[in-house]
């Protein structure tokens, strides 16, 4: 489909949030919670922090769950009853949408389709994608974590989103970029006054301080060395980037229950846990936290764009932000440039 | 294993609320024993995991236990200075003051946690203990309970 | 401040180029000039990257438990007095050894909390600090090879912020209440046991999450998997904490550790007079015992 | 909607104990066979207690029914230890990639296997055996630590009966026992000794990391086997099997779904992360 352009006022939009609730859509936006501002579903639209740069953490949760429960079992004597989880994926034919969210966030969706379709259909990441309406709000000032113009991005991006809002003084812009976003505002389009494309604010020129692909040049060359293992020295392992990150995606499966009855899960995971990819026998291919650090910088800017031809990061800080040794990845990709052209 | 340890913290009701005893093999239980051969009758709602001390007990062990659907636990060794292995009993003491002040900061009722010293000859106050216990998980409001309940 | 700095750098110097050392962990600037971040220095023509300030808030002593950081022998190490704390219980649980430390003490008067750092502060009082700086008793590192004097003042206590002022709260509430509040703050909790690496004291080569024969903690991110979790680990870390406060500030979804981790240390001491990370020499409180301790909760 | 973890239930139908810790579980699937080449591996779980990944260890063309073996070690393994004939397991797959039996046909064929790295060539020998007529001569070269950590114990006596075919059985020195008649020695020392030449023969070799290390050396420096003619298999932890759950990866290479075959070649261009 085409996009659509329209505008609508600081009101109105409210009233199209509020009418949207109402109407029992789930919506999930940016909420103050103990001094910090996470993702949560919201009673109305004055719940919601739209000023706030980026939530702490990504909505990551609402496409691949912290904890999903793959099938339940039961046992009678020797035989097993199995349950199939999929029925009942949570999010299947549910009104949801994130709202508020920023373009880095709508774009880390796409770039996880990939991997879940990946010669296997994951249906249960699938089946929460496609009931998610995306409606994003560009940013205006992206802080000195932010790197999503480097990743390909910009602050401004719709790439992910189903509809996206841009600010200007009292009202917003909206552009709606698929037939998603265009069934969403459907019931409210009294709200929104269609405008013309060339009425769209144009986007602004983002300066880019790195070239991302001298960073993977590097990688390709360079899986050994001391960068590696010098720079991560600091790193503790705590796995707090890949938690908060919007696009990291691993996970574990593991049985919990009883002999009478359970469920096998799967739970988030994260590679810079030594545990990760311990063998039975002891021996572990990444025994560093270098090692693990290394991986994930391969994984998310050489492995991931050979083989699904897209960066598996969108430039969104959290991992910089929230790092509590203050390891900051866009020094570190920077790090990487200048390393490949030294 | 795993299926009897279910079966012995399933609750059926108020009424017949599982109460799981940790005990060390050298005083209580031969206490417990004493009382069941002496016949002396007690609530019935108790079931008693032997260990080879008290000290042997681990703090996870309640936490299973309350998991499992236990409504009460009940910890209890040999008394102060009678340890078989000397000094069990005192790390022991040392270790549930603590973690029973754990347990309640984080909001389980520590009426559903109960401690004793239960010598081999002290047959009567194992019944005593029990009968007590059980009287008073009874008199709690079902629910009223810890985290740790499914 | 520069003068503090050129202290450490020129300790940090004389460290490594007589060989005494062959790292030493420090502070450095970090993503903005309100927060630090460590540096590992192995070069004496590096320590000018050297640096100390009101927000040097991680606790470096973490770094010791890392096979990596291990690997250096010698290690030079600039700590605060609570830091110190964690140092002096490494050492009393013989994981390191004082001869293969130089400890580069720094006399401090507090750290601003990075939250509010991160939105610009740079005041050093009473608003902007941890709760552990308002309670420090230890501004000066108990043990320390050089000491550098702090260059902040003290703070002025005006006596309207008490510190941990929630734990006498949750004391008073019914076990009801205190069992909703939990449930509320341990349904945030994602697991990613930022808490645990981020304590220098949680050293466990694999850790009771990672035994799953059996599976004592459960794996997912419900009530009782959480719950379970940070009981087990504030438990583990009874009569060991030294309040340094990291698992609470590497938390990334705010859970109040400390609230747990400062209880924990209020009835050790309470019941056993002890408190943690103070004396080398003294026993760990649950390696020893008293006949005379507390027995009133056992019948 | 299809749920791709959703394993299916399969009968165990024989158990054999083939040392101390390693057992050889035959199942049987409950409706209908199933599909999969030599090579390729499966998850089986003890339901309750998690999945483990093991490679088929039977020939495909033995429709009656399927094989792995494992040694129990962690809480899957331990709780599959725990089953007896008649009770079921789950199990899910096949997957990965194979070995390209139509690149061996008409040659001549090695087969390597140390300690229970034999598993995986088990299945694949089996396989070639089974159409003996399309190979060259067949030598297998298996080799353990001691005696008692032998598998298969039982069969070697059937792949000898196969024309030419040599069975080659070693034991570490130290491992042997006093009525113990054939070869002592670590593989790749055996292997030296084996009147083999690198042309038109396919090398198959899978075991411990060290003995690949050195077998490979031997093959193609001693030897002189092509790279691309040795093909190994690689083993990384895994989860889900279907390169979602991203721990298995060797550089950009997903062990369970580019691999588990590789041939050294191939080893050869990825860095060093397994």
């Amino acid at each position: 489909m085409e996009e659509k352009y329209f505008e609508i006022s600081a009101e109105d939009l409210k009233k199209f949030v509020d009418s949207m609730i109402k109407d029992n859509f789930e919506i999930i936006a940016p909420m103050d919670r103990d001094g910090d501002t996470f993702y949560g579903k919201i009673g109305k639209f004055d719940d919601a922090n739209l000023d706030i740069l980026l939530p702490k953490m990504s909505y990551k949760e609402y496409l691949l769950p912290k904890t999903e429960t793959l099938f339940e079992y039961s046992f009678s004597g020797v035989d097993i009853d199995i349950k199939d989880g999929i029925e009942s994926v949570e999010g299947k034919n549910r009104k949801r949408v994130i709202f508020g969210g920023r373009p880095c966030d709508a774009a880390a969706g796409p770039i996880m389709e990939k991997v879940f379709n990946w010669g296997y259909k994951d249906d249960f990441f699938n089946e929460r994608f496609k009931n998610l309406t995306i409606v994003s709000i560009a940013c205006e000032k992206p802080d000195d974590y932010c790197f999503c113009a480097e990743m390909q991005l910009s602050p401004e991006s719709s790439h992910g989103s189903d509809l996206l809002l841009k600010k200007t003084g009292d009202k917003y812009s909206a552009v709606v970029v698929n037939d998603k976003g265009l069934e969403l505002i459907a019931s409210y389009l009294n709200l929104f006054k269609e405008i013309a494309k060339d009425e769209f604010p144009p986007d602004k020129d983002w300066k880019k301080i790195f070239e991302i692909e001298k960073a993977k040049s590097f990688l390709d060359k360079n899986f050994k060395h001391n960068y590696f293992q010098d720079r991560f020295l600091s790193c503790i392992g705590c796995g707090i980037c890949t938690y908060t990150c919007p696009t990291c995606h691993c996970f574990d499966i593991q049985d919990e229950g009883d002999m009478k009855k359970g469920k096998r899960i799967r739970n988030w995971d994260s590679c810079q846990f030594a545990i990760f990819t311990l063998h039975t026998s002891g021996h572990n291919p990444r025994n560093t936290q270098g090692d693990r650090y290394r991986q994930r910088l391969m994984h998310k800017f050489k492995i991931y764009s050979e083989k699904f031809d897209k960066y598996l990061c969108v430039g969104c800080g959290r991992c910089s932000r929230n790092c509590p040794q203050d390891i900051n990845i866009k020094e570190v990709v920077k790090d990487l440039t200048e390393l490949a052209s030294a | 294993m795993e299926d009897k340890k279910e079966e012995l913290a399933k609750t059926s009701g108020d009424n017949d609320p599982r109460i799981i005893a940790f005990v060390c093999n050298w005083c209580t239980y031969s206490g417990a024993d004493l009382a069941g051969t002496s016949r002396m009758k007690y609530a019935d709602n108790v079931r008693v995991i032997k260990l080879p001390c008290s000290g042997r007990i681990d703090p996870m062990f309640i936490v299973e236990a309350f998991k499992k659907g236990a409504k009460g636990v009940l910890i209890s060794g040999c008394h102060p200075g009678d340890c078989h292995y000397i000094s069990g009993n005192y790390h022991s003491r040392r270790k549930y003051a603590i973690f029973r002040n754990l347990l309640g900061f984080l909001g389980v009722d520590l009426n559903r946690v109960e401690f004793s010293w239960v010598s081999a000859s002290e047959g009567n106050k194992w019944v005593h203990i029990i009968n007590e216990f059980t009287d008073k998980i009874k008199s709690l409001k079902n629910g009223s309970n810890d985290i740790f309940k499914k | 401040m520069a003068n503090i700095d050129e202290k450490l750098q020129k300790i940090a110097r004389d460290l490594l180029e007589s060989k005494e050392v062959s790292l030493i962990i420090g502070y450095t600037g970090g993503s903005h000039p309100q927060r630090m971040r460590p540096v590992f220095i192995t070069k004496p023509e590096d320590v000018g990257r050297l640096s100390f300030n009101r927000h040097s808030v991680q606790d470096l002593a973490v770094f010791l438990k890392k096979q990596e950081v291990k690997k250096f022998g010698r290690i030079g190490i600039v700590v605060k007095g609570c830091d110190e704390k964690a140092l002096n219980v490494l050492m009393q649980e013989y994981q390191v050894s004082r001869e293969n430390i130089k400890i580069i003490g720094v006399e401090c008067n507090g750290v601003i909390r990075q939250d509010l750092a991160d939105k610009g502060e740079t005041d050093l009082s009473e608003n902007t600090v941890y709760d552990k700086c308002l309670m420090c008793g230890e501004h000066t590192p108990i043990l320390h090879d050089y000491l550098i004097e702090c260059a902040d003042p003290q703070i002025s206590m005006s006596g309207d912020i008490k510190p941990f002022a929630k734990i006498e709260e949750l004391d008073s509430m019914s076990s009801e209440e205190k069992d909703v509040f939990w449930e509320k703050e341990f349904d945030k909790c994602i697991k990613c046991y930022a808490c645990r690496q981020a304590c220098p004291l949680c050293y466990c080569s694999r850790c009771i999450v990672e035994k799953n024969v059996p599976q004592w903690i459960d794996t997912n991110f419900g009530k009782i998997g959480n719950a379970q979790w940070n009981l087990i680990r504030a438990y583990h870390l009874a009569g060991r904490c030294i309040g340094c406060g990291e698992c609470e500030r590497a938390c990334p979804v705010n859970i109040p550790l400390m609230l747990i981790n400062g209880k924990m240390a209020r009835s050790i001491h309470d019941l056993f007079g002890y408190k943690s990370g103070l004396d080398v020499d003294a026993k760990p409180v649950f390696g020893v015992f008293s006949e005379s301790d507390f027995n009133d909760f056992i019948k | 909607m299809k749920n791709i973890y959703l394993p299916k239930l399969a009968e165990i139908k024989e158990i054999i104990q083939e040392t101390v810790d390693t057992k050889t579980v035959r199942l049987t699937i409950d409706n209908g066979s199933i599909f999969f080449l030599p090579g390729q591996f499966g998850e089986f779980s003890f339901i309750g207690e998690g999945e483990s990944t093991f490679g088929f260890s039977s020939s495909p063309l033995r429709k009656e029914y399927f094989e792995f073996s494992f040694r129990s070690s962690g809480r899957a393994t331990t709780g599959i230890n725990g089953l007896n004939p008649g009770d079921k397991l789950a199990f899910r797959g096949p997957y990965g990639n194979h070995f390209d039996t139509s690149k061996m046909k008409g040659k001549d064929l090695v087969f390597i296997g140390g300690g229970i790295g034999m598993a995986p060539v088990k299945s694949i020998l089996e396989y070639c055996l089974d159409e003996r007529a399309d190979y060259g001569k067949i030598t297998v070269l298996y080799g353990a630590r001691s005696v008692g950590d032998l598998l298969y114990k039982t069969i070697f006596e059937d792949w000898r009966k196969y024309k030419n075919t040599d069975v080659v059985i070693t034991v570490d020195p130290g491992g042997e026992t006093p009525d113990w008649t054939e070869k002592v020695g670590f593989v790749p020392t055996i292997l030296e000794q084996l009147p083999l030449k690198g042309e038109n023969t396919i090398a198959v070799v899978c075991g411990p990391p060290i003995m690949i290390k050195f077998a490979l050396k031997s093959l193609e420096e001693k030897m002189g086997f092509d790279k691309g003619d040795i093909i190994t298999t690689l083993e990384n932890r895994m989860k889900c099997g279907l390169g979602k759950c991203g721990r298995c990866n060797v550089g950009s290479v997903y062990v369970c779904k580019d691999g588990p075959v590789f041939t050294a070649k191939e080893i050869e261009s990825l860095p060093d992360d397994f």
